[in-house]
């Protein structure tokens, strides 16, 4: 907290709030404030891999059985989909701190499209699971054999990648928020930690899926 | 906060490894390695994880507090699954039904 | 006192700006603390009658005043407003919110958007358990245990499942919001251990808040998701494991039982030291027990458990851990004693509440260890001895404490005081109904009453009488700091800035603190609850 | 073992009062001796002291530490029954508990017992998370849907003593309780004759064995597609899995609901799932049929 001759230029900056005496200190606590709820993130999937992980323990053949279901292809795709948008992300965190307007915002747009292309790959898959009667219910349908356990398989299969496409879809609604920003010039050179902690939720985003892909859609898969 | 810009290609380098350890776990997957798959493939996770973490996120220039917020993190997700795991482990009678 | 001019300053946050806006829009992370008290009150007393309707009915050992259906409903709804609407929220965000930024001399929260953003989630939250609460009402218990709340129960589950929900998320942002506040905008000078030991408290709760509150997130997801779409996470038909919901529950809801005593514990380190004018005892040690209890507090909650079907081996581990996090509490109560040694004790009103609560903090926290050792909790569980425990530190502690700090910063926040004698009484009156409340409870328990019974065998009416009895002092008690706490808005005496000659960034400003809650922002060169130093000094 | 309890609780008892006093005591003292006489006089300096610090954290650490070893011996005194007990089946559900005794008799929330013998109860629940609590004994257990959990006790003294359901489960909750009367054996062998209209509960498993027609398959003659169970009862059985698996109740049990979950070596997992079809007591009467199975002589005399 430097009270030093740079404090009065940033004073009048628009962006700097009230209470916080530098641009540095309110970049730092909002930097913080956004890990902080990264914590709450990874606690709050933390539970699920908690669940997948006694269950998975418990019936092996079953999650095998049902894992077998899902398209290893797309979710390969969409796992590259994913690290690709993570990438454009990096960049466009990178632009935002060299004040390269232009670049910030395509590389923003570049993200948005691919985590649309996310949705649309995750919206086929599961129109495939209700076309298939994989979904637990009433009328879910397997192999006798499994047909009690696989609904446990499945059951954790849509509210896990569910919970992770709604966490991309707010994602989505940030970069939006971003990109108006970006383009109505509140994102400067010097104020670029907006970009920064909406990165920093992106790529934990794209670190849930990095553990579900393998979790869900590549369980002893040489028995295939 | 710019507080350190890495160059360009540093984000590619990393994407290029992020791209070749998918390949990678997706190829171990069809091979019968037993249970060392299921290890196989949380290391890969844990590793590309792990450099997202480092590199896109630059908790690696962060300042120490950063740091221990994700180590924080990580390790309560350690004591939630250690410590359900100490009752699941030595259950005498089996589960079942 | 004795503070040279005792004056109300013309302009301060609460005639900063009039109407409705100005108090539903404010960023003022004072007015929302206001808000937080009248919210968090209203709570308390809704489910403060639900206790006295449950005291009536268990006056007989015959369920006759309510059906046993409605009965259930009036236990599950006063758990559920008693935890997550008002000892969870009720010191950090009414007192906490008051006090964080003033006592680190910063201007305000790190995001005061997100403080009045927590405050009406925290609203809604409540409104969706409200409507629950009117449209049939919850019958699960507050812990809303599978298979009963997934496959059993046709209350309004899903309503008040996601009022919780929506609540927990006001309790993660109030505790981010402390955690940056604390560690990025202290005033130059303010080190961290030169911080009030309330700072440490809060801190330490809020890190709970934050580590905690998203597991019982999704454990509110995943019973959702049973009963909407048949997902059988906990349903043994489909081999889901009941026990695993416990464990995910318990994960969150030890740790919470935390959140709410450590800002109480905080609270009374305050009131010790202004009241007995010392440095606490050993102020290092008992800043590192509140954050030993926050991390030790994670590793115990198997020990609700013991009987509940997990192994022989789980339950040593978790036994011998649970004893560990009982050492800091001890620590911190020795040293509160150690405080008062040589100290110029004065009895005003919340000294007399800081000493009820390290008396009854005591019984509560002994009683603790007859639950941690295995083979006595296997017989005194899920009774009404586990009943008095948690009272003992809940009622006993954090609403003492809580009571207590409110009346230790009402000048600060009304710039009034409020009649010590009438406070007084008060206070012996809710002393006395508590104890007759609940420690014949401590009895029963071990006699081996179950919890949550409508109706009991004729043998236990005695005791139970004596606890309905002692509950409606303790209700009239409650009722008492309402009436002249408001009564000194009007006419309390004009309070100063110092009115108890304490030590403490919040005393050096006036009361009430302007806006902005300083003149300039203060340099902090003196050590936490230094009274050596000059007085003069400390009053801006 | 109520005695042994007994004891840990009344040692704590005296701990938390001598700890409860000394406190209480002490803060009354100070505020008594110490009280504010000037409103302006200030608390003395004391610097804090490390040994008195050490002190009062490692003294109450050994305390826990020696209620945690009492603690736990009691608790594994009260969670490993003895071998020779007299086994009793429990069913609970909503709002009622159903015993069942080997030799067949069934009783609603009544539980006759010999006095003097350890009674070990086998107990699982039809719908909810319920928990036998008999006060007297000290004991309680949950009772879980979908597995066994067992408890154990043995009565000193014949009387009848209360039995409650301690897990909330519902709207009767309060009404789901019981007694257990401890009769002299001579008493208890006469109540346990009078009252058995239909036989044990192995032959009622025999009778439910030839109508599901577990008998295909099941053949003593090995010549069955499913495996042979006369003598199998508490042997360990290779499974196709390659693991080995001790034949106890929770294995018979999830065989005949999830039979290709430990499918026995040699065999293919071609048996139906009976989930659905038998209730928890004809589950039980299976259990102890199987039981009931003694290992043929060598000569197939059948």
């Amino acid at each position: 907290m430097s009270h030093d001759a740079a404090a009065h230029h940033e004073a009048h900056h628009p962006a700097l709030a009230h209470h916080f005496d530098s641009l540095a200190q309110q970049s730092e606590a909002t930097t913080l404030g956004m890990w902080v709820f990264l914590v709450t993130e990874v606690l709050f999937f933390g539970g699920l891999f908690a669940t997948y992980m006694i269950y998975r323990s418990w019936y092996p053949d079953a999650f095998a059985a049902a894992s077998h279901e899902l398209d290893v292809t797309l979710g390969t795709i969409n796992t590259v989909v994913l690290i690709t948008s993570s990438l454009t992300m990096a960049l466009a965190v990178h632009a935002a701190q060299l004040g390269q307007r232009k670049l910030l915002m395509t590389f923003l747009i570049l993200t948005m499209i691919l985590g649309g292309v996310f949705l649309g790959i995750k919206s086929v898959e599961y129109y495939h699971k209700f076309a298939e009667h994989h979904v637990p219910g009433p009328d879910f349908q397997f192999e006798k054999e499994y047909i009690r356990h696989a609904q446990l398989f499945f059951s954790l299969y849509f509210v896990m990648t569910g919970l992770h496409a709604l966490h991309m879809i707010i994602g989505i609604g940030i970069m939006l928020v971003m990109l108006w920003w970006s383009w109505n010039g509140t994102i400067t050179e010097e104020y670029s930690s907006p970009i920064e902690i909406s990165g920093l939720y992106w790529h934990f985003v794209d670190i849930v899926w990095i553990f579900l892909f393998p979790l869900l859609y590549l369980i002893g898969r040489h028995a295939h | 906060m710019s507080s350190h810009i890495l160059p360009k290609r540093v984000y590619y380098t990393i994407f290029a490894i992020l791209l070749f350890c998918t390949y990678l776990t997706v190829q171990i997957a069809f091979l019968d390695l037993g249970a060392l798959n299921t290890v196989a493939a949380l290391g890969i996770a844990t590793f590309k994880a792990t450099i997202v973490v480092l590199f896109f996120m630059h908790v690696k220039y962060s300042t120490r507090l950063t740091w221990a917020v994700v180590l924080g993190s990580v390790f309560w997700l350690g004591i939630l699954l250690a410590l359900t795991m100490t009752d699941y482990l030595t259950r005498v009678w089996r589960h079942y039904g | 006192m004795a503070s040279p001019t005792v004056f109300m300053p013309p302009r301060h946050y609460l005639n900063d700006g009039y109407g409705i806006k100005s108090w539903l829009l404010t960023r003022d992370h004072k007015r929302i603390a206001l808000l937080y008290l009248a919210s968090v009150t209203f709570f308390f007393f809704l489910g403060g009658a639900m206790a006295v309707l449950i005291r009536l009915e268990l006056a007989t050992p015959v369920g006759d005043l309510v059906t046993d259906e409605t009965y259930n409903k009036l236990f599950t709804m006063h758990g559920v407003m008693m935890v997550f609407f008002f000892l969870i929220p009720a010191i950090p965000s009414v007192l906490g919110n008051f006090l964080v930024p003033i006592m680190i001399g910063a201007k305000d929260l790190a995001f005061p958007k997100l403080n009045l953003a927590s405050w009406y989630i925290y609203v809604i939250g409540a409104t969706f358990t409200t409507y629950s609460l009117v449209t049939g009402g919850l019958d699960t218990g507050w812990t809303f245990y599978t298979p009963f709340s997934t496959v059993a129960s046709s209350s309004n589950v899903i309503s008040a499942a996601l009022g919780i929900f929506i609540t927990g998320f006001s309790s993660i942002l109030t505790g981010l919001n402390f955690i940056v506040t604390i560690h990025r905008m202290r005033a130059p000078g303010m080190t961290w251990f030169r911080m009030p030991l309330f700072m440490w408290s809060i801190y330490a709760t809020s890190l709970i808040m934050v580590l905690g509150t998203p597991v019982v997130a999704i454990t509110i997801v995943l019973v959702a998701a049973e009963r909407l779409f048949h997902f059988g996470f906990f349903d043994p038909r489909v081999g889901g494991d009941p026990v695993l919901f416990q464990h995910l529950f318990w994960f969150y809801s030890h740790p919470a039982v935390y959140i709410m005593i450590l800002p109480a514990m905080g609270v009374i380190s305050e009131l010790v030291a202004a009241f007995c004018r010392k440095q606490v005892f050993g102020y290092k040690f008992v800043a590192f027990a509140s954050v030993a209890i926050a991390v030790l507090g994670f590793l115990v909650w198997g020990h609700h458990m013991f009987v509940a079907g997990i192994s022989v081996y789980a339950a040593l581990v978790f036994s011998i851990l649970s004893f560990l996090v009982a050492v800091p509490s001890a620590v911190k109560v020795f040293n509160w004693t150690a405080t008062m040694y040589k100290g110029s004790v004065s009895w005003q009103t919340p000294m007399l509440y800081a000493i009820g609560f390290i008396g009854l903090f005591t019984i509560g926290g002994l009683t603790g260890l007859f639950l941690a050792a295995v083979g006595l909790d296997v017989h005194v569980t899920d009774t009404y001895f586990i009943v008095a425990h948690f009272h003992y530190i809940m009622v006993g502690g954090t609403i003492m404490g809580y009571l207590g700090g409110l009346h230790y910063w009402w000048p600060k926040i009304s710039g009034r005081l409020y009649n010590e004698f009438l406070a007084k009484i008060s206070a012996a009156i809710i002393f006395v109904g508590f104890n007759l409340t609940f420690f014949p409870q401590f009895i029963l328990g071990y006699l081996g009453m179950p919890r949550r019974y409508h109706a009991y065998p004729p043998e236990f009416q005695v005791l139970n009488v004596l606890s309905s009895a002692g509950a409606s002092i303790l209700g009239v008690g409650y009722l008492l700091p309402m009436i002249y706490l408001m009564w000194s808005l009007r006419y309390g005496r004009i309070a100063g800035s110092n009115p108890w000659g304490a030590v403490g960034l919040e005393w050096t400003t006036t009361s009430p603190p302007p806006t902005e809650n300083f003149a300039e922002t203060p340099i902090v060169t003196w050590e936490a609850y230094d009274y050596q130093a000059p007085v003069e000094h400390h009053v801006a | 073992m109520a005695g042994r309890v007994d004891n840990l609780y009344f040692f704590l008892l005296a701990i938390s009062i001598f700890f409860s006093v000394l406190i209480a005591g002490l803060i009354v003292f100070y505020a008594i001796r110490y009280r504010r006489r000037d409103p302006d006089s200030v608390g003395t300096v004391l610097h804090g002291m490390m040994a008195l610090e050490v002190g009062w954290t490692v003294i109450p650490f050994i305390i826990s530490m020696v209620i945690f070893v009492w603690g736990a011996s009691v608790f594994f005194a009260i969670s490993r029954p003895p071998d020779e007990t007299l086994n009793i089946y429990v069913v609970g559900k909503q709002w009622m508990w159903k015993f069942q005794h080997l030799d067949g008799q069934r009783e609603i929330n009544e539980l006759h017992v010999p006095v003097g013998r350890p009674v070990k109860l086998i107990m699982t629940s039809e719908d909810v998370i319920h928990d036998v609590f008999v006060p007297a004994f000290r004991v309680k257990a949950d009772v879980i849907p979908g597995r066994y959990t067992n408890l154990w006790f043995q009565p000193t003294k014949p009387g009848r003593y209360h039995l409650f359901c301690a897990e909330y489960c519902g709207t009767r909750h309060s009404g789901m309780t019981g007694e257990v009367i401890v009769m002299e054996p001579s008493e208890f062998q006469t109540w346990l004759s009078g009252g058995a209209p239909e036989g044990s509960l192995a032959s009622a498993g025999a009778k439910l064995f030839q109508d599901l027609a577990c008998n295909t398959c099941h053949r003593p003659d090995a010549q069955g597609r499913g495996p042979v169970l006369e003598g199998l009862f508490g042997k360990t059985v290779q499974l196709q899995s390659g693991e080995t698996n001790t034949v106890d109740e929770a294995y018979v049990r999830e065989s005949i609901l999830n039979p290709a979950a430990k499918v026995a070596a040699g065999f293919q997992p071609i048996m139906p799932t009976f989930q659905g079809l038998v209730t928890e007591e004809q589950l039980l009467e299976l259990v102890e049929y199987v039981k009931s199975l003694q290992a043929l002589p060598q000569v197939q005399t059948r």
